[in-house]
């Protein structure tokens, strides 16, 4: 039995979660019980996900490949957890029990009514298992529907609030979106009918031979990808509908957005350019360049955008972007530091990002501020919320021991190995931007004059949800260990052995 | 091992304690404070004394797979010893001027925490844990500049935040290249890029560091936050702006030419021959905006531009007699500039006054501390019974055997100028009718006139028998250039 | 120039895509009426079902059910067209949650007009 | 042992005052009567050519050395007499200055740092004394507390401090230059490196000229002497500016006395001279002008440090044969601390009476003051040096260096050799018109409220006995200080030298009564025409120069100050308005969601969806038209 279930671990990463999704509307009413199951859920997918890690470490970066339904390789579809795949799965689940365990928390206070909330949890779970299927899959056409049914959640989630500004943002969204799900589905076809294969590692070694025939076919699928991921990702400039929806979002929304779903499709992304095009191919395309050239204006911009916002969740948001622009900096550099800087960001911005929104949902739903301006004396009245969002803070600013310092550590020697001084620079200055956006949020919470209000702390699930993440802020900044080695492993096997 | 662990665990385990104790009285607060500082100067103490007898320290480990390591070497005690030293005689004096004022609690919280984080900075033994501290050196502080909490300190918060962040951006840069040439960051070894020889870029990663740790050294261009942050309380400002933090940025420096570039490297580098002409204009300049200051503590503040940047002279000289002065002038001048300071503070909190123009006959009424505000004036020009004197001998004597003996004629006319910038203080404080006078009598004056005086005997002691700290001015200087 | 046409001539179906693609994308552009956006957003949708379909075909290919009796000399390819089965699903299940907030946009807004719901909003936050 | 004690004994007689509250006893009478005694008698093998030397073994770089050679013993029983002798003047004169007891103070420890600048063995320790010296003696200067004393006190620390500074960069070249701290009392310095030696005597003669107030460095000195109160400023003209004669001997010393200079020093002494010479005229003229009798006396101090220059120049600028004038300075030394402070002590006699210090507005005074007046009129015998007094035998022997040095043919020395006659001319004319207008002619002031004194007399009194003694046998002083002191510094021909002077020469009687009757004759002209009410325009005189320069320098420096603000500031708000520009633009575009092209305006959604698909066709149309490759790396690689 148990073996059994070793054997089938990886498909049930996936299908876990969808599975309990499909069962949670049966008990909406009794939303004690969606709440248990969820967490449930969540802690025993972290806890396989853990296995599954310490498999592939100990394997030494064999993938474990499974195949659904018993094809082989070119005609079924194949679950590879790899390095890669390990290390995002674990992300995965390492964020989202947190958000599950504030979402029980404070739920009740951001979303009436309980059946919406149980089908918020539908979503949140369907979310989940996307991202762990998106994580592992090795096929192509299985990413798209992987990539839409996330997209849906995400629309869902965003929608979760009752307020009208959530059902726009989400609609803007679902167009953009799905204009972007359209993109990556064009993009597909023109890989399909160049290369004639789904699976990815099929289509790589086809596309090694064939790209010279075809180099503007191989160049339009790499534009629609890079423009449909692109979208949803919220690469700079594609980043549009990213604020209003991720800042209209119910708190632990926002969270598993930011933190987690962002990253999903560039996990995608990174997949079809390092796995299917290559990386010989991105430099004769000089897409790596792009890359670069577009994520450090990403940096920019969105932390210049989010030195303007007023609004917490919003400056969150834009924080995002500059974020993003990070990732996509360190994928472009094409070296090994770049890249494992790059997938550890994904990781760290993942916690941090999570901490940010959760702790500034709590802020919101205990106080009902929802600018900075407005914040004065927060700190004092609520010190474990903000002493997590100063940790947070200090985190994706860059402090050492932090995780944020960590990646991008990696992204400079990344940068600096491709003799790239700019990008190092623009690193720094984007480190130097995001201090400028965040202490303020600090420096009014704790330092400016308190008014008379009696507010208080959230209660306890959100505190040990925040203290949660804090803690694994500072443990993937002190030790980050397997996550670290899973990350450079997975950049390794990126550029190297292709 | 215990010994270096301890020194940094009690200032910040004191200020956890501190910050648990919301309810605390002033007494137990302060009780506690002064023990948790004592505790941290008696481990770093004891620190010193094994380093200085020859022993090696050495606490070292993996942050996120990159190695850090505290190993305080002789340049590293110096300052952690400058920085236990004179934080016990702040604390007192913090006693006595936070007495009657807000938010103590947050103070001295942050005052202990800083504490531990700056001899974090002292004792670091890789650039990385160097980095680390001095990073965390900026939070820790920061909540100690904007402790008035109105909208100009505010201002002067963000400046320094701002600031001091810019500036560990260009070291964090510059450190992942000397990460990349060298491939290590650890200064146990030798001078970390010394092996590597010239290579092309060295002169652009020698002013990435300079700039970046010039910052906090306050090197003109890069000084306009020091001025501003003199909003913050007197202690603050005469321990932080004068001595530690600005310290740890003169330390980076140190650092960045003796255990990163190492002298050799150094002298064979084009760009090294530059850094004196800025050291030198600083000195010059900050004095000379210091003259037109009538706010004391602004006058203080450019006045200490100007002196930090007789140290990095003294640095740059790459000769041994000059490093010897640098170092002796980072004994000497901490210990005369937090005098000034809590001259300031004491004038300021006694008498509300803070200008020098209105402080006719403040002299008469605080006789002792203007006493002491006067031997430490006499210092700063350089007279010989203080012990500024042998630090500008030693400055000057590296200069003229290093080859640069124009820099020895800047620190004479620095000299003058300060003689400018300060007697007229000292002298108008004399001036006026001396019984017309009102005085507020805020905070205690006996702890803020006792340390104030204690350490102008100290520097007269210093200067009458240098040989009292000699031994640890010749550690370093061996240490770098005897091998 | 001649063999430009016929090559697009023989390419029909890519063709008939991208002109699909564009008609859809101006509607998305142009249209304000969230409707409207909705349906350019299935004829873009349409239009790639369309090429990944044509991508599959083989000119005279047989249906490719296997007739051990009657082997033909070579069938169209089946996966894309399996695949678009389950592209449509998608498309279908993405209209009927775009349809849904309409709904609830109209019940907020009392419109369906994209920019007028815009600057009631930032009428709001204006405000 | 005995010269640590020397200024620590007026040291702890501070100490004890200092301790004793408000209670007030003549603590420096105390001290300086055990320094006198303890001086004498234990540096009377110094005067026999035995050197006492100590050391206080400190660790590290500084290690305090002391030395007694025949020069250290006579300065040093000199200033023990001076101090002395006013300490006796100064209880009584110093009830009506009030605060008597900081004055005693400030005086013990002004008595031991002049000690101990005497008897140090090395440059650091002079320079520390000579420091602590410059602080304690500001406190005199600055006694009165008052805006002028303050200035002036200002003003004099000022100068001292640049001296101090001046030393200590000489003291940087020096070391660099023989490879070892300098030395007192050992003789000329090698040095190794002679490229910084020069420059490292020149620092030492500006810082040391500054204290001996060498034109055009003697700005301070006039308002100085003329504002501590009376028996300071005798101390401050009698013995403090002999410290920076003495640095200057010592200076020399290091140059080498008697012997041919090296080629780098040679411009030693020609130096000297000139500046001693220069000195002398500047100070006798200033002193012709004034009509305060302080304020005379002050710019004589600096006519009579010129002489005392001059002879220290001639004797190097003679080398081996410069014995003469080394002897004279030394001489002069001795004689001009006795007949100034006398001088000094006379005016505050007056001044107690009267408080006036004005000449023109005194008269008549000898009715009330006899015993002064005459002891007074002793004093001027002296500094006019007429025969029979001290300054006669002092300026003979200077003249008799000046002589020897104008016969060396050097057209620069004939003229100095000129001028020191002028300027014997100008003293004798200015201390007529002192002492004429103070105790003879009408009584101008209505009231005098106190008389003399004994205290007053008694001081003055040994003043002037001492003086007389001199006078009436000049070479007692030379045999038993002068030659010893000179072989000391290593002027082996010396002895020779004096042995074949005789001080009652009709040539050199006859030339000083020429010069006393040319003198007096001046001072009636001057007094009948009005000639010394002249006040040449600022820019005329050096004081006025100085003071220009110095308010010059102040609006440089605020200049400098304002530029860098006006820069600094509008760099910034410019930056600032730049910036902020900037990201209004980003913001606004950001905000409103809508983008108007070509007529058309795309608003939220659409505006979104347009930056999509126009993405999409800008990366197909930028690899299919434009070589992306090249645009893309353009940048890039310009950037590197």
């Amino acid at each position: 039995m148990t073996a059994a279930i070793r054997a089938n671990l990886p498909v049930f990463a996936v299908i876990a979660p969808l599975f309990v999704a499909f069962v949670l509307p049966t008990f909406a009413r009794r939303t004690r019980l969606v709440e248990g199951l969820v967490i449930f859920v969540q802690a025993v997918g972290l806890w396989g996900t853990a296995y599954l890690a310490r498999l592939v470490l100990a394997q030494g970066g064999l993938p474990i490949i499974y195949e659904v339904g018993g094809w082989s390789a070119p005609w079924g579809i194949e679950l590879v957890v790899g390095n890669l795949g390990a290390f995002f799965l674990l992300v995965v689940a390492g964020v989202s029990l947190p958000v599950a365990i504030y979402a029980s928390g404070n739920l009740a206070k951001e979303v009436e009514g309980a059946r919406r909330r149980a089908w918020f949890y539908v979503l949140y779970l369907l979310l989940g298992g996307a991202l762990a299927g998106m994580s592992i899959t090795n096929d192509l056409f299985n990413v798209f529907v992987l990539v839409e049914v996330a997209t849906l959640s995400c629309c869902g989630l965003v929608s979760a609030s009752q307020e009208p500004s959530g059902a726009e943002a989400a609609f803007n969204y679902l167009i953009l979106a799905t204009l972007g799900s359209g993109m990556i589905l064009g993009g597909i076809g023109f890989l399909y009918i160049v290369t004639g294969h789904l699976n990815m590692g099929f289509a790589a070694r086809a596309l090694a031979t064939v790209w010279q025939d075809y180099p503007h076919v191989v160049w339009m699928a790499i534009s629609f990808f890079m423009v449909g991921f692109g979208v949803k990702a919220a690469f700079f400039p594609l980043h549009i509908w990213l604020p209003d929806a991720h800042s209209v979002a119910p708190s632990p929304a926002s969270a598993v957005l930011s933190g987690l779903a962002v990253k999903g499709y560039i996990i995608c992304l990174m997949k079809v350019l390092f796995h299917v095009v290559g990386p010989e191919l991105m430099q004769v395309f000089s897409l790596n360049r792009l890359l670069v050239l577009l994520g450090m204006v990403a940096i920019l911009i969105g932390s210049i955008l989010a030195l303007g916002q007023d609004e917490l969740k919003r400056r969150l948001a834009f924080s995002t972007v500059a974020q993003i622009g990070y990732i996509f900096l360190g994928m472009g550099l094409l070296n090994v530091k770049g890249m494992t800087g790059a997938l550890f960001h994904i990781a760290s911005h993942g916690i941090i990002k999570s901490a940010l929104f959760l702790a500034a949902g709590a802020v919101i739903t205990q106080t009902g501020k929802e600018r900075v301006s407005e914040l004065a004396g927060v700190g004092k009245k609520m010190p474990i919320t903000m002493g997590v969002f100063t940790i947070a803070s200090l985190g994706l600013v860059g402090i050492p021991l932090f995780s944020g310092f960590v990646g991008k550590w990696y992204m400079l020697l990344g940068s600096l190995g491709a003799g790239d001084y700019l990008a190092a620079a623009v690193i720094v200055a984007g480190s130097v931007l995001c201090a400028g956006y965040l202490f303020p949020v600090i420096r009014v919470a704790y330092f400016e004059p308190a008014p008379a209000d009696d507010w208080q702390e959230p209660g306890v699930r959100q505190r040990l949800a925040l203290i949660l993440l804090a803690m694994g802020i500072f443990v993937l900044g002190t030790i980050p260990g397997p996550l670290l080695e899973l990350a450079l492993a997975a950049a390794t096997d990126f550029l190297v052995f292709n | 091992m215990t010994d270096i662990i301890l020194a940094l665990l009690s200032g910040l385990v004191g200020g956890i304690v501190i910050a648990l104790l919301p309810q605390a009285s002033n007494r137990l607060r302060n009780t506690l404070v002064l023990l948790f500082s004592v505790a941290g100067a008696v481990f770093s103490w004891r620190v010193a004394g094994t380093v200085f007898s020859g022993g090696t320290i050495r606490l070292s480990g993996e942050i996120a797979g990159l190695a850090w390591s505290l190993q305080p070497d002789p340049l590293g005690t110096v300052f952690g010893l400058i920085v236990a030293t004179l934080w016990l005689f702040a604390t007192v004096y913090s006693f006595g001027y936070m007495a009657d004022e807000p938010r103590q609690r947050t103070y001295y919280a942050f005052l202990l925490i800083a504490f531990s984080v700056a001899l974090g900075v002292a004792f670091s033994g890789s650039l990385l844990s160097l980095y680390l501290f001095y990073e965390l050196l900026t939070f820790a502080t920061y909540p100690l500049v904007i402790h008035e909490r109105n909208d100009e300190a505010i201002r002067a918060g963000v400046k320094y935040i701002a600031y001091s962040l810019c500036g560990a951006g260009a070291i964090l840069i510059a450190i992942v290249v000397t990460h990349g040439w060298a491939g290590s960051l650890d200064f146990a070894g030798g001078p970390l890029l010394a092996r590597g020889g010239l290579r092309p870029g060295l002169g652009w990663l020698l002013g990435l560091y300079v700039a970046g740790f010039g910052v906090k050294a306050a090197i003109m261009p890069l000084h306009r936050w020091l001025p501003e942050a003199m909003i913050a309380p007197t202690p603050i400002s005469a321990l932080l702006h004068a001595v530690a933090v600005v310290y740890s940025g003169v330390y980076g420096i140190l650092r960045v030419v003796y255990s990163v570039f190492g002298h050799e490297l150094m002298a064979q580098m084009n760009f090294s021959r530059a850094l004196p002409w800025v050291a030198g204009f600083t000195i010059l300049a900050g004095v000379i905006i210091a003259t037109q200051q009538d706010v004391l503590k602004r006058r203080l503040a450019y006045h200490t531009i100007s002196q930090l940047s007789y140290i990095l002279l003294g640095a740059f000289t790459l000769h041994p007699w000059g490093l010897a002065g640098a170092i002796f002038h980072m004994i000497s001048y901490s210990t005369l500039k937090i005098t000034l300071f809590f001259g300031a503070g004491i004038v300021a909190k006694q008498t509300t006054k803070i200008r020098v123009s209105d402080m006719g006959g403040v002299g008469w009424q605080l006789p002792w501390t203007m006493a002491s505000f006067g031997v430490a004036s006499l210092g700063m020009i350089g007279m010989l019974p203080l012990n500024t004197f042998w630090s500008k001998y030693y400055l000057m004597r590296g200069s003229v055997a290093g080859g640069k003996w124009p820099f020895a004629l800047v620190l004479i006319i620095s000299g003058f100028i300060n003689a400018l910038c300060f007697l007229p203080t000292v002298v108008a404080a004399f001036t006026g009718d001396r019984d017309q006078l009102s005085r507020e009598k805020g905070g205690n004056v006996t702890l803020m006139v006792a340390p104030t005086v204690l350490l102008a005997g100290i520097a007269v002691l210093l200067g009458l028998w240098p040989g009292l700290v000699w031994p640890g001015v010749e550690a370093v200087v061996n240490s770098f250039f005897i091998r | 120039m001649r063999i430009l046409l016929s090559k697009l001539l023989i390419n029909y179906p890519y063709m008939a895509s991208v002109v699909l693609f564009i008609i859809g994308a101006s509607t998305v552009l142009t249209r304000s009426n969230l409707f409207k956006k909705l349906i350019g957003i299935n004829i873009m949708e349409s239009a790639i079902f369309l090429m990944f379909i044509a991508a599959g075909n083989t000119r005279g290919g047989a249906v490719p059910i296997l007739d051990q009796a009657n082997p033909g000399a070579s069938y169209i390819n089946p996966i894309p067209s399996a695949l678009m089965l389950t592209g449509i699903v998608v498309s279908v299940s993405v209209t009927a949650f775009a349809l849904a907030l309409i709904v609830r946009l109209y019940d907020s807004y009392g419109t369906t007009n994209a920019r007028r719901i815009a600057e009631m909003r930032n009428g709001v936050a204006d405000r | 042992m005995l010269l640590v004690i020397l200024p620590l004994i007026p040291f702890l007689g501070a100490l004890v005052l200092i301790g004793m509250g408000e209670k007030v006893i003549n603590m420096p009478f105390v001290a300086s009567s055990i320094v006198l005694i303890l001086g004498s008698w234990g540096l009377r093998g110094a005067f026999a050519g035995m050197p006492i030397t100590y050391e206080i073994p400190l660790s590290g770089p500084f290690n305090p050395t002391f030395q007694a050679d025949a020069v250290t013993a006579v300065f040093v029983v000199l200033a023990a007499f001076l101090w002395w002798a006013v300490s006796i003047y100064a209880p009584e004169y110093m009830k009506h200055e009030g605060r008597i007891r900081s004055f005693y103070i400030c005086t013990l420890l002004t008595q031991s740092a002049v000690l101990g600048v005497f008897v140090a063995g090395d440059l650091f320790t002079l320079l520390l004394f000579f420091e602590l010296m410059t602080v304690a003696s500001f406190f005199w200067v600055i006694h009165r507390w008052n805006e002028e004393a303050i200035r002036a006190a200002y003003f004099y620390l000022f100068f001292s401090i640049v001296g101090g500074l001046f030393i200590a960069l000489g003291l940087v070249f020096i070391r660099a230059a023989i490879g070892g701290v300098p030395t007192i009392g050992t003789g000329p310095a090698t040095f190794l490196d002679p490229k910084f030696f020069p420059w490292g005597l020149a620092l030492f003669l500006a810082g040391f000229g500054i204290k001996a107030g060498m034109v055009p460095l003697h700005l301070w000195l006039p308002h100085a002497h003329s504002v501590a109160p009376t028996p300071a400023s005798a101390l401050l003209s009698g013995l403090l500016i002999k410290v920076g004669a003495y640095g200057l001997i010592r200076t020399g010393e290091l140059a080498g006395w008697g012997m041919e200079l090296a080629s780098l020093t040679r411009w030693l002494g020609p130096g000297l001279t000139i500046l001693g010479t220069c000195t002398m005229l500047v100070g006798v003229t200033a002193a012709l002008l004034q009509s305060d009798a302080k304020r005379l006396l002050a710019y004589h101090s600096v006519s009579q440090m010129g002489y005392i220059i001059l002879g220290l120049g001639v004797g190097l600028f003679l080398g081996p044969a410069g014995g003469m004038g080394l002897m004279g300075s030394i001489y002069h030394i001795v004689n001009h601390a006795l007949f100034k402070a006398a001088l000094f002590l006379g005016v505050g006699v007056v001044y107690v009476g009267t408080k006036k210090t004005n000449l023109y507005e005194l008269g008549g005074l000898w009715r009330s003051y006899p015993v002064t007046a005459i002891l007074m009129f002793l004093a001027v015998l002296g500094i006019t040096g007429t025969p029979g007094l001290n300054g006669y035998a002092s300026k003979t022997m200077l003249h008799h260096g000046v002589s020897e040095a104008a016969n060396s043919g050097l057209p620069l020395m004939i003229w100095v050799e000129r001028l020191f006659n002028l300027v014997g001319v100008g003293t004798t004319a200015s201390f007529t018109k002192l002492f004429y207008l103070m105790f003879l002619g009408k009584p101008k002031q209505e009231k005098i409220t106190q008389g003399e004194r004994w205290q007053f007399q008694v001081a003055m009194g040994f003043l002037a006995l001492v003086m007389v003694t001199i006078g009436v046998r000049p070479n007692l002083f030379v045999d038993a200080c002068a030659i010893p002191a000179a072989q000391a510094l290593g002027m082996e021909g010396a002895a020779a030298t004096a042995m074949g002077l005789s001080f009652w020469n009709i040539g050199d009687i006859m030339g000083m009564v020429i010069t006393l009757a040319l003198g007096i004759t001046f001072c009636w002209v001057g007094l009948k025409t009005g000639l010394f009410h002249l006040s040449p325009p600022v820019w005329l005189t050096l004081e006025g120069l100085g003071k220009m320069a110095f308010c010059q320098l102040q609006t440089a420096l605020a200049s400098i100050e304002k530029l860098y603000l006006t820069l600094s500031t509008s760099l910034l708000s410019d930056l600032r308005a730049r910036g902020n520009g900037l990201l209004l633009a980003i913001h606004r575009l950001d905000t409103s969601g809508t983008l108007t092209a070509g007529g058309r305006s795309l608003a939220d959604i659409s505006l979104s969806a347009g930056v999509l698909i126009g993405t999409l066709i800008f990366l197909i149309l930028a690899y299919t038209y434009i070589d992306l490759g090249s645009y893309v790396r353009l940048p890039l690689s310009l950037m590197r």
